[in-house]
């Protein structure tokens, strides 16, 4: 078992990319090397060590690695990005792209997520207690998928676009979210505790549930009748029509 | 300037060279036949030695390419390289931009590539992509098979009209040869149709794309342009469509060439060569395009190899692509311009496993082994529509090596093995051949034999040496060592420059534009010049005066003279 | 006296005819105005060319009024400018773009003085 | 005197290119063909006389020489974390290629004002891609033409005229009569008040219209409700209806569509019913640009880096994603620590909260007029006017590119060679 624990030494104003802040790479190595590892901020290539204390207890591969981010991330972006195995516990809030690409292992977070946490997630788990921004595991510019696999869980609110594009994977937004979440769903399954509205735009295949109010919805769906899911009855609706979509819309 | 190449195993088939130790001699830009002892020497070691490639058929700038990048931001982010000292950042796999266009053609050797297809109307924006693209010659080929003054002039059988129209739209365009795609197709689709075939009436012109492809043959011997006119056929794209390509051919006899060369260049032939009625009995018909060919020395060819993986297909035959981004459920880009072509541009992604991607994949190897001549048989990629030029090192590797086709067969759909013939082919080419197909070849299709494809003396010194001793290689079996070799220059030299060593690039100096300067006697300039006034002034969208690309646009130009009007001799 | 509105913001013709000459009163003239329909203006009980004060979450700003009736009721539109951008949404929505149109404004009548170009970005100094 | 024929105009994405220009002792002295926008720009305005700087942004001006000023703009990128460089719309194509080369030296964001204009369309055509064409296959063909979000009479005044309403064509003798013209805007614009039909959208619900005239469209009617964003199903089915029968239908759209909620998806969904009615009859989208080069920089910073605009140089090689890497999303969270904004007024169309930061940290600009970044500035470089005293490349609406004439002799130095001159200190002060 090996844990890795990072302090940010000063206050973070220019974002720091935290691409080589994951299981992967920090296990087994040492407080030398972790320090040594490249950070960008701004345009000034910089070290893990210059930026963050580094603590490093005991030595063990990928899944056994515990990584602990303790004070103020909401400055540093694409931590866990395309990781495949081991432990992130955020204690605070952090910047965009959490666990991007990510394929395996679970990230934590007490605070909140900037936007794309979990874009083009392919498996693992992310765990969001606090509020997630816009396009939670969502793709980037110009793909076809977005989120193919694993869990996201948000225990609070999400803002915009919500799994967009997403083609497998499950999210699960405890309070409410932005516009359009589920927008091009090709497979993936959305929980909504809250409210939202256009849930489904261009859905093809997958699920999306709403447990709360929908604001306004998409005039793409038909209604199937009530159907009753984990003993809630719920509106069943199948669309998006327009592209003879196959995906399943419920709302309470 | 002085360069000495010594013991290269040099394969220059125009020269009669097959690889035996020669040294090449280099001055001031081109090849000499001897030079002093100051000369810089680099040795070859034995390896392999030819003349820089030359890409007769790629899209590598203009309107339709910078539209592929613009609705591609997950390609551009592929491929990303950061600055260095010497060169500037890098992006994209299937549209690269500007920079990377020119770095990776000189990595692999390719000192020269003609972008297919502008609309004069567009030429400018073409340019200011030339402009930018560093170390390789370069050029453009201009659409004149939509464009309303050609159809005009075609059906009123006005050929002097229209060899001044070619000469003028040459010069607005500063293209260097004729590109005819879909003829009258372009027209077409402005209100969403199409034509069926070489036989059919364009409305509103009256006229036929077989009279449009004749003329358009006719003047273009009639102006002595270096390249022929460069056809892509009607129905491209559709199964069945080889017996369009074999009517197009066909009618190259009716033009006899005025230079040593075709007077027909099909391109994309995997494109074209598809059996069958429909997806199901989609079948390869390689073998009866092949065989066109080899009766018929005036028309030649360009693989189009189709590469598996990330692709994305631009051109100017609109319909084709609104059909390809139905039928794929892609994104689709169309760019129509007023009174002269219409493009589109859609991303696809080709399947092992696909039957037809198999098939197709299949065809474009078949063009090539079963097409006798190399010469008459270019090696393309129809960048990036078969898939990115990067790959050409792989589609020589697979033509040297039986084996490796094998190999791959094994890995690719089954279908090749009822709808094709290329499991049964053994044929492998040579080193010669591949430099025919790469060179030589297309620099005779173009036109630029004389400097360009060759090592003789008066050639360009535009060189690449391999890492491959073809003495002590059995490219049969050690495939894998062709193709990294081929991937990636031991040295490229342009113009007596090396800009490339070991892969990376060493220096980037800014080659040069051909364009054709084609001169008609002034009188049939001046009387199709009255129909072109009066396209401006009724349905053009802009003024004349501002159409043409200017000087600015071609800092580094190489004007080649030609026309009705013999061209003064320097 | 007040009146909630969905506000937008955009060209005007004069607006675009003066972009090129900020610092003159022509600008502000053709850009710190609020557009309203003659219902809207009723309510408020002002006449057009009277100050107004627009507030939104993001901000607050006084304009002239004026009367457009291409507007539908509740529809408060200021041309695009310094005095628009007191007010708009800032939240780019993930995609780059502020939200420049479709903000909540409460709409006042005011006897503030239309702060000048200068004044009004020394503002945020 | 000396007059010049087929000029180009420096204002809008019409990109006229009749305008006949009077000069007279390197004066302008008559227009011809211009309109009120273009006209007021070409007269001219009060200009920058001399550099300016200050180190307080509270203090006045002091006119400083070229070479001072040039200084403190190569020492404040190159002491910056994270520049931006915004702007770039009002200048040609060869300043475009000048200052990308400059932000890849210095790590920057480079951005323009698409930013607050059209940079979401160009997120939808990532999604979608663009069916569009050359405003003469309009001119030459249309029956049908639609305004959605659009305002020409105010925004691009000779857009009707020379392409799409009242112009005539090849196949379109008519001009006016032989269109239909249909407005769908939120409000009873100068422009939807000559049209044949309006149709009146709620603020806010495009994308749901959109959405409702997909699923007619596609034989799906049965879905939609009686009513979808304050338009009846009557209303829409007979809009669908039009629209089909369209033997070539022409879409413009403007910011009603970009800058909304949803925002660049009002486009995304618009460019796919364009795409649908492709099945039926021949349809084509263009979006309203409105400088009359900000297309160009789309183009040119598409071909050198890959990306449209909002790329991110800081660590040398191209990064684009707008919604983290646009202009206004650095300035909100205050990441940027130093600004050059050139060719655009960042200060007037950015909303307060961006002004506020920029207004804290050091800020370059490079322009001809002094506006409301000036006021936020510490540096000021006052320039020549592309378009009306520099010749370049300009790329109109519809991605035609033409070259701009010189109509009178500059008196200050060009946007390129004051960005050649900060890019050759910055390269000095960084020991080359």
């Amino acid at each position: 078992m090996q844990t890795v624990t990072l302090k940010p030494k000063k206050e973070i104003k220019i974002s720091v990319e935290g691409e080589n802040i994951s299981a992967d790479i920090f296990s087994g190595k040492t407080e030398k090397e972790i320090h040594a590892l490249v950070a960008w901020m701004g345009n000034q290539k910089t070290t893990i060590g210059e930026l963050f204390s580094v603590k490093v207890e005991g030595s063990g591969p990928a899944a056994d690695t515990k990584i602990i981010l303790e004070g103020d991330f909401s400055r540093v972006k694409r931590i866990g990005e395309g990781m495949t195995a081991g432990l992130i516990l955020i204690t605070g809030n952090v910047d965009m792209h959490l666990g991007a690409k990510m394929s395996g292992g679970k990230i934590s977070v007490k605070g909140n997520v900037d936007s794309w946490a979990g874009r083009e997630m392919k498996g693992g788990e992310l765990i969001i207690e606090g509020n997630a921004a816009y396009y939670l595991g969502a793709g980037y510019r110009g793909e076809s998928c977005g989120m193919r696999g694993g869990k996201i869980t948000v225990m609070g609110n999400a803002l915009d676009f919500v799994g967009e594009h997403m083609c497998g994977g499950e999210i699960i937004v405890k309070g409410n979210t932005g516009i359009l979440p589920g927008l091009s769903n090709n497979g993936g399954k959305i929980v909504i505790g809250g409210n939202t509205s256009r849930p489904g735009s261009e859905m093809s295949k997958g699920t999306i549930i709403v447990n709360g109010k929908v604001e306004e919805m998409m005039p793409v769906f038909k209604l199937e009748g009530d159907e009753i899911v984990d003993g809630v009855t719920y509106k069943k609706y199948t669309g998006d029509v327009i592209g003879n979509g196959k995906g399943l819309l419920y709302v309470k | 300037m002085e360069l000495l190449i010594k013991n290269g195993a040099v394969v220059d088939p125009v020269n009669g060279n097959k690889g035996d130790k020669t040294d090449i001699s280099i001055k001031d830009g081109k090849i000499v036949k001897t030079v002093s002892s100051k000369a810089t020497i680099i040795d070859a070691g034995g390896r392999l030695v030819m003349a820089g490639g030359v890409d007769a058929h790629s899209h590598i700038a203009g309107a339709k390419v910078n539209v592929g990048r613009m609705m591609r931001p997950e390609d551009s982010r592929s491929g990303i390289s950061p600055r260095t000292k010497i060169t500037r950042p890098c992006t994209g796999y299937t549209v690269p931009n500007v920079y990377a266009m020119g770095y990776r053609y000189a990595q692999m050797g390719y000192t020269t590539v003609f972008e297919a297809a502008q609309a004069i109307m567009k030429a400018r924006h073409t340019h200011e992509e030339l402009e930018e693209i560093p170390i390789i010659d370069k050029g453009a080929l201009t659409l004149f098979g939509s464009n309303w003054p050609t159809m005009d002039f075609v059906r009123e059988k006005d050929m002097d009209k229209l060899a001044a129209y070619v000469s003028w739209g040459l010069l607005a365009s500063r293209g260097f040869g004729v590109k005819c795609v879909n003829p009258g197709g372009g027209e077409m689709w402005g209100f969403g149709k199409n034509v069926t075939g070489i036989d059919d009436v364009v409305p509103g012109f009256d006229v036929t794309p077989k009279e449009i492809i004749v003329s358009l043959m006719k003047v273009n011997e009639m102006l002595g342009l270096p390249h022929s006119v460069h056809l892509h056929c009607n129905n491209l794209g559709n199964p069945g469509n080889y017996k369009t390509t074999l009517a197009s051919m066909e009618l190259a006899n009716q033009v006899k060439a005025s230079k040593k060369r075709q007077v027909m260049h099909v391109t994309h032939l995997l494109f074209n060569s598809w059996g069958g009625t429909n997806w199901g009995d989609f079948e390869s018909k390689a073998d009866e395009v092949a065989n066109f060919l080899n009766n018929h020395k005036n028309v030649t060819g360009d693989m189009g190899q189709m590469i598996f993986g990330s692709a994305t297909t631009m051109t100017a035959d609109g319909p084709k692509q609104y059909a390809n981004a139905k039928l794929l459920h892609a994104k689709w880009s169309n760019g129509d311009v007023e009174l002269e072509d219409a493009s589109g541009v859609v991303p696809i992604y080709y399947v092992k496993q696909i039957s037809v991607h198999a098939i197709m994949w299949a065809i474009g190897l078949e063009l090539a082994l079963l097409t006798k001549d190399p010469y008459q048989m270019l090696l393309t990629t129809d960048h990036p529509n078969g898939g990115p030029f990067v790959n050409y090192s792989e589609v020589i590797a697979l033509l040297m090596s039986n084996k490796k086709r094998q190999e791959e067969i094994k890995t690719v759909h089954e279908a090749v093995h009822a709808k094709n013939k290329l499991p049964g082919l053994d044929r492998e080419l040579d080193f010669s051949e591949i430099a025919i197909m790469t060179r030589a070849g297309t620099a005779k299709v173009l036109g630029l034999l004389d400097t360009k494809g060759h090592l003789g003396v008066g050639a360009d010194a535009d060189i690449s040496i391999y890492d491959i001793k073809p003495d002590q290689i059995d490219p049969t079996v050690e495939h894998a060592k062709i193709k990294s070799a081929f991937s990636s220059a031991a040295y490229t030299i342009k113009g007596g420059n090396v800009v490339v060593k070991d892969g990376q690039i060493t220096a980037t100096p800014l080659g040069r534009t051909y364009w054709v300067d084609a001169k008609v006697p002034q009188q049939h300039h001046d009387e199709m010049m009255k129909d072109i006034v009066k396209k401006f002034k009724n349905y053009y969208s802009m003024q004349l005066a501002n159409y043409m690309v200017q000087d600015e646009y071609l800092t580094h130009q190489q004007v080649v003279k030609a026309g009705i009007i013999p061209a003064e001799v320097n | 006296m007040t009146l909630n509105a969905i506000l937008i913001t955009g060209r005007t013709i004069n607006q675009g005819a003066t972009i090129e000459n900020k610092t003159s009163l022509d600008y502000q003239e053709a850009t710190a105005l609020c557009e309203l329909n003659s219902k809207d203006i009723g309510i408020l009980g002002i006449k057009p060319g009277s100050q107004i004060s627009v507030k939104t979450d993001h901000g607050d700003v006084v304009v002239k009024l004026k009367e457009n009736n291409g507007n539908p009721d509740g529809m408060a539109f200021i041309p695009m400018g310094p005095w628009a951008n007191a007010v708009v949404d800032p939240d780019t929505k993930g995609c780059g773009m502020p939200g420049f149109k479709g903000i909540k404004a409460r709409l006042e009548p005011t006897d503030k003085k239309i702060l000048s170009m200068k004044d009004l970005i020394a503002r945020y100094k | 005197m000396t007059v010049i024929t087929d000029a180009l105009c420096p204002f809008c994405g019409c990109l006229c290119d009749d305008l006949t220009i009077v000069v007279e002792n390197n004066k302008i002295t008559d227009i011809k063909n211009a309109c009120k926008l273009g006209s007021a720009k070409i007269m001219g305005h009060h200009r920058i006389e001399a550099p300016m700087m200050r180190a307080d942004k509270k203090s006045e001006f002091k006119e400083v020489s070229y070479d001072e000023a040039i200084n403190e703009a190569a020492s404040i990128l190159f002491k910056s974390k994270r520049p931006l460089m915004y702007g770039w719309a009002s200048a040609v194509c060869e300043v475009h290629k000048k200052g990308i080369l400059l932000a890849e030296e210095v790590g920057a964001i480079i951005d323009n004002t698409a930013t607050v204009c059209h940079a979401p369309s160009t997120l939808a055509v990532h999604e979608k891609g663009l069916p569009t064409a050359t405003l003469g296959q309009v001119k030459n063909r249309s029956d049908v033409v639609v305004f959605w979000g659009s305002n020409p009479v105010h925004a691009h005044p000779r857009h009707m005229g020379r392409y799409s309403v009242f112009a005539k064509g090849f196949f379109q003798e008519k001009g006016r009569k032989g269109r239909k013209v249909i407005v769908v805007d939120v409000r009873k614009t100068e422009t939807a008040s000559m049209a044949d039909e309006f149709v009146q959208v709620q603020q806010g619900s495009d994308y749901l219209v959109i959405s409702a005239l997909r699923a007619i469209l596609s034989g799906h009617a049965d879905v939609v409700p009686e009513s979808v964003g304050g338009v009846t199903k009557e209303q829409l089915s007979k809009l669908v209806d039009t629209l089909k029968a369209a033997k070539f239908g022409a879409v413009f759209f403007g910011m009603g569509l970009t800058q909304s909620i949803s925002r660049y998806k009002n486009i995304d969904n618009a460019i796919s019913l364009i795409t649908e009615l492709n099945a039926y009859t021949k349809y084509v989208i263009t979006p309203m640009r409105g400088h009359y080069n900000v297309t160009g920089f789309g183009q040119v910073c598409s071909w050198e880096t890959g990306f449209a605009t909002a790329v991110d140089f800081a660590r040398g090689a191209p990064y684009y994603n707008p919604g983290e890497t646009a202009a206004n999303d650095v300035l909100m969270r205050k990441e940027t620590d130093a600004a050059m904004i050139i060719a655009g007024d960042a200060g007037a169309h950015f909303p307060a909260d961006s002004v506020r930061h920029l207004a804290r940290i050091p800020v370059v600009q490079i322009d001809p007029y002094w506006n409301p970044t000036t006021e936020v500035s510490n540096v000021v470089i006052p320039v020549a006017i592309c378009g009306v005293e520099v010749e370049g490349t300009a790329y109109r609406m519809d991605g035609v590119s033409m070259r701009m004439r010189k109509m009178i002799e500059p008196t200050l130095p060009t946007d390129v060679e004051i960005l050649e001159k900060i890019t050759q200190r910055v390269r000095e002060l960084r020991g080359e």
